[in-house]
């Protein structure tokens, strides 16, 4: 989605309603185009709302028991709170300065409103897993409240809501005569997670026990069933965020963006059950899980403009790069990361914004890159995606350290040795994960 | 009386207690363990990474017994329980100086 | 959906045909607007039918491991069940007298027999929660049989079937010159199935070691991942179950039930983080999730006829009913309702009903109230949703009341005590829920 | 889904289109018809996708906890591995053979790849479950090889891609003047995994401790609620896998086939409460399970050619077979099945292919069987899903046999005797189910 | 000093927990077991195919005690144990020579 | 032969077991238990009603060790365990008369 689209297709909505936007009249029936394009987009929200139950259970499942309370706490209040919080700023802010607290909507907005809101409480919720079993309830609360208000929107607004990435007045925009381009998000929801990941967990610190001399020890989590089931369920969701990103039912490019997504998924897992099996013997299933949703997350940005055999690779290269990112981050930066999110979030993403500027095939779509990338003989789209990817780190980085740092001076980010050691679910919220006592079968 | 304690495979679990069954051993008690003796553990990966888990999950068995019944129990368990590879497991014999049925109150070897 | 909608929809659809209803030709396409309903509740109805596995996982997390197979069986039976008697009977006594086992019916009977056949099943599984650990299976499949020949369809058809409350020819109608409104059921689906289990948590009787010395003590359940998990799916299949009860894809309404039905479950669940957080001193899992679901409950009626801030609200006042009703249910009432089905969905879907009345703007839409609210200066609306209230909980209270101590003289309502002790799994269904026996290890 | 309907959607989406069908252009928007069928497929597709959630709740709850990781890691693989040889060979194989690596692929031939290669793994991964908790992992990854390449797309082919069963020129379709019919694939999909299974199983031979001198003993499976969510997700899925194979969102006949997916469930699932309860005196949950699957699987074929109340006697005679033939594997043929994947998709496909050639109601539909079944006094088109279903078991069996034979050479079929103990957990993955040890907590 | 074990019916847990806490007798080890005695155990079933859980799920209860205790410590078990059918559990003593305790260090009887 | 049975806190365990392998001593059997002493437990709650579970996570260590090793098990675990605050545990000597090995049979002391 980038400016040019979002205008398109407020006109197209607005052309379809009788009078101005903000005295629409309520008891006609919608356009039967338009009402295509509502159902569409809320069907393909619901998939996305789904996918916070993929990551509560995924990050419940790779996690220890002793704080699996607490990381289903933070699942529900993150879309709760980023719901509350977009809908007061985090969509004016990112789209349309008149719309704080939903004002001036219609029924447009209203449609709109729900498929971005699902995608703000995705990146927000990213972080959960990075600092899981260690960060304070009170400090995510705070983090989720000021991703879905400032960096998120903000970053957002640059690439889809017409800032100077994507307008056709911005300088840059002018000199290279291509828009950045991330189609549904690889880096504006799944990068901007993952690198306000990578700052929350060096902020807060390993796990006790993560690394003994240095040196980095497993930490099994408790119920691979549950991630499992958090995997697939992502992977389902995530057929209704890259899908319904065309923002328009009857645009035809959603069924290649469909075949591309699931296609870079397939790739991402398969590569990551070679590599284990190659590098450790046995193909391993906690890197299988985060290979399959580092394809999703690779083939985010590009899928709408590129070829399936392009997915493939795409898919395939997300998969190494989650795996050697993986080992990256806790052999040599010493980062404890107990689900994967920076990897699979942050550097996938990543590739999956550069893979449009070599992949893309510059096929002319209602929207798509528009701009052919390296392979087909195309610089400046490569070199825009470059920049993207350049202000996205250094936007998120800045403003997630900035963040993390005034939480952590309020109310502090970490809890104490006492309650990391006997558990977050009792120290935090009174309860366990699996309550029942002895006596009481 | 003698309790007799074994720490046996719980694979074998089954085919002891039918065994101590047919010998006319009913009562026992059985709880999951987990033990280390000269069997090394088992390596398990996660992401890649090695862990040791050097505690294998076991079951023990206590049984309490007639002095007279300690030794055919232990002859019973270990030929049932034994592999002939490391992590077959022990057994030992300790002293029970009484025994009371909770339900009728009853002491002594009629307890057992 | 009133009286006035169905005839509207029906109408639609059937000139949308060739000839008359019942012999329509199959061979030939369905006009693209009819085709685009038909779709939608296709898969709006999916998704309220995917709340069973929510039901089935909320209260299986939320009750003792050793009844777990017990909750779950009773789940899959009541989908089951309710489905055949729907079928049978319940869709004809509630629509149309002429389609006693779908005699008669075209493809626009099945559809609206789908998505209302998933409709019945939600009003019957709420009691389900309620009676836990203690019913009898065949107590509980008996009630099934009654709420969804009986208590449903016979309340359903005086709301959305033409009756007295939402017929043109009632004299209450003509008196007070508003039909009685709920949108997609606060009343018609949660609160009949609220206080039908009040009557049955009552009628059964707490659970052993519930009230001791008449102090209630804390049973907690066995799986807060199972809870959780219910939570998110019953959230997803709520935006089917809301969005999908304009009964037609091309009322432009539903983004904003949509976009109600999401603030109202946000505002639900961050209100029970922080009544608990101040009441309990830790933010509490087991409230967090009702919360959610109160939210939704109480905007399931307002959700086409009220602004996003009044979403806000009313999902806020729900939490705080939830809560309040919880405590009061346990302390005043000495009622054992392990799952908090009856503050969620009687108490929560009673202030949804009266809540059109207050918030209602009166914008005149296809399918909404349609008249001001207490808010907006109208009164008769109000005193037409007190009305229904009253109707409402007086029909279900009684029948529940006849159908229990009818079942209870014919099987019995509750297992004896050992069977409650040893667990409904063994006893009932000769199987445990998580059946590995130590030596199978 | 026949030939002829294949050839008619084709033509429709391709006059849609302005110039050749592999020039299309993609700045257009699509027809708003055909972008309601794209969009229908897309959602229908995606809720076959979740199908692989429900298969892998299904069989890890259906098994024991040692095989657990074994069992999700077959899951996944199952569906990345299927996805890439469809896009290989698969869908090239089984309707067009100029699409090898989706080449000269349209919108229209993505919308139904995707749709078909959800499909074409849900055939594969039948076999997972039966020869759960024995089979090699790498023997497994094999056989999903052989099954999406040849087996599945092979006899798809011949029944839904203008083969020799459902070709206008073919000999025997001229002779007796019907079409085989099998709507969604109880055929196609269910009986060909469900065979395949019967062999795997067979070849695999027992698991340890199955049968005791003969006979049979219970194994139980190490968690319900894993099993019930699998169901719940089978069946929501289920919806889409029946209703989207109308492949055209404008047959008004996906009511119908709603309407019968849905009781036909509720029938096969109360079936095997009423028979469990009476043979084993106790109301079974694993066969309740199975027996709402068996359903499925039984009105699969039949949906769209059926009236309700057949839907029912389908469903119920669908949960019989379930129940008897699970028991003559067990007592007669000594076969051990988990989780029972070969009564439910094997014996009730093929009973579902065969219903069709009893219950068809002979009305003229876009797509139906269009021709009448014994009950209404039709003989032919009995026969030709005799002659079908005869065709699917010898393929079938025949290829299964061969592709195992030939994998026990390569690799050899079975885990050693050691791993079947310990678990495959450990022996083939290097870690547990829920690894969280004694000292993490 | 003495070790009093006794394994009992989960449910009977809470109240003899209470009864001796009320007697003095806090310190206590408990641990889920399963046990066989003259109890015959329940059948189940999975598919309709019946099997025996001849090992009942119990509760152990672990307390060392000075000698001088150990009748009023048994007499209460049995008293709140007891509920007169089979299954209601044993109670086994054997001799403790040394109890520490590991945060102070102390020994013998003041340690328990 | 003695057996020592130290009760001590769930996350202690992974540096006693370390401390007692350093010595030497490798052969041990490891149990969940819940156990109560001086501490009070923690309170609990579920939907804001408060509950205490005075039962909490310990796990015990038992080890058969020669009588003149016992001493030296006793101080290894005493120091890797204690924390000074309540709640670090019991330990329990006690006799045991015979320990047979299952793989071998081997007898007494070399059974160990
Ligand atoms: N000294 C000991 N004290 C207590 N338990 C022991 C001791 N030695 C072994 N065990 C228990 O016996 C189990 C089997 O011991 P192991 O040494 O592996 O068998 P083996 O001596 O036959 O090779 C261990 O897992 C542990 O539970
Ligand atoms: N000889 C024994 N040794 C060890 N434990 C025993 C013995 N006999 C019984 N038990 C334990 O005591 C429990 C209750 O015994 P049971 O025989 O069923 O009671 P009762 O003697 O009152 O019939 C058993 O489940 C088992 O755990
Ligand atoms: N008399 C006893 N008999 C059996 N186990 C005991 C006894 N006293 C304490 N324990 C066990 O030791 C654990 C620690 O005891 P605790 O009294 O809390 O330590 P401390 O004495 O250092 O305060 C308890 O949780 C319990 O498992």
């Amino acid at each position: 989605m980038d400016w040019k689209k979002i205008l398109l297709i407020i006109a197209v909505v607005q052309m379809c309603m009788l009078g101005s936007a903000f005295a629409e009249n309520w008891s006609e029936e919608a356009d039967v185009k338009t009402a295509l394009t509502y159902v569409w987009l809320v069907l393909a929200g619901a998939l996305v709302f789904l996918m916070h139950a993929g990551f509560a259970m995924l990050e419940s499942g790779f996690t220890r028991q002793k704080n699996t309370v607490n990381i289903l706490m933070k699942n529900i209040a993150n879309i709760a709170i980023t719901g509350l919080i977009f809908w007061a700023v985090g969509y004016a802010i990112m789209f349309d300065r008149s719309n704080f607290f939903l004002a001036n909507a219609d029924s447009s907005t209203y449609n709109l409103w729900f498929f971005q809101m699902v995608f703000a409480a995705t990146a927000a919720t990213i972080v959960s897993g990075a600092v899981a079993e260690r960060m304070k309830f009170s400090a995510f609360l705070l983090y989720v409240v000021w991703m879905g208000a400032i960096i998120y929107p903000i970053y957002g607004h640059w690439i889809w809501g017409g800032g100077f990435l994507s307008s056709d007045t911005s300088p840059i925009v002018k000199l290279l005569g291509v828009y950045a381009h991330d189609f549904a998000g690889s880096g504006v929801v799944h990068a901007v997670g993952g690198y306000a990941a990578l700052i929350g967990a060096m902020l807060v610190g390993p796990r006790i026990g993560k690394f003994v001399k240095g040196e980095p020890k497993a930490i099994p989590g408790h119920s691979i069933p549950l991630a499992a089931l958090g995997a697939f369920l992502l992977a389902f969701g995530w057929i209704g965020f890259n899908a319904g990103s065309t923002l328009n039912a009857l645009d035809k490019n959603l069924n290649l963006v469909v075949v591309n997504t699931m296609l870079a998924s397939f790739a991402g897992a398969t590569t990551a059950i070679l590599i284990t099996w190659i590098k450790h013997k046995k193909p391993d299933v906690a890197f299988t899980i985060n290979g399959l949703l580092a394809g999703l997350v690779s083939i985010t940005a590009p899928c709408g403009s590129v070829d399936p055999w392009a997915a493939v690779v795409i898919g395939a290269i997300g998969g190494l790069i989650m795996y050697f990112g993986y080992m990256f981050n806790e052999n040599r930066l010493k980062i404890d990361d107990p689900v994967g999110a920076i990897p699979v979030h942050g550097y996938a993403g990543t590739w999956g914004v550069l893979s449009v500027g070599i992949f893309s095939n510059g096929v002319e779509k209602l929207y798509a890159a528009n701009a052919p990338g390296l392979l087909y003989g195309g610089i400046n789209l490569f070199v825009m995606q470059v920049i993207s990817v350049v202000v996205n780190i250094v936007w998120t980085t800045a403003m997630a350290y900035i963040g993390f740092k005034l939480i952590d001076k309020l109310v502090g980010l970490r809890v104490d040795k006492e309650a990391e050691i006997k558990g977050l679910d009792v120290m935090e919220h009174r309860t366990q994960a699996y309550p029942e006592f002895i006596s009481e079968r | 009386m003698k309790k007799v304690e074994a720490i046996i495979r719980p694979e074998k679990l089954e085919e002891v207690k039918h065994a101590l069954e047919e010998a006319g051993f009913i009562g026992m008690t059985v709880t999951e363990v987990k033990g280390r003796g000269r069997q090394k553990g088992i390596e398990q990966q996660w992401r890649g990474r090695k862990y040791r888990v050097d505690l294998l999950p076991k079951v023990k068995i206590e049984m309490v017994v007639k002095d007279e019944d300690v030794d055919r129990v232990i002859d019973i368990i270990i030929e049932k329980a034994r592999t002939g590879s490391i992590g077959d497991g022990k057994i030992f014999v300790s002293t029970v100086e009484e025994v009371i049925r909770v339900r009728t109150g009853e002491k002594g070897e009629k307890a057992i």
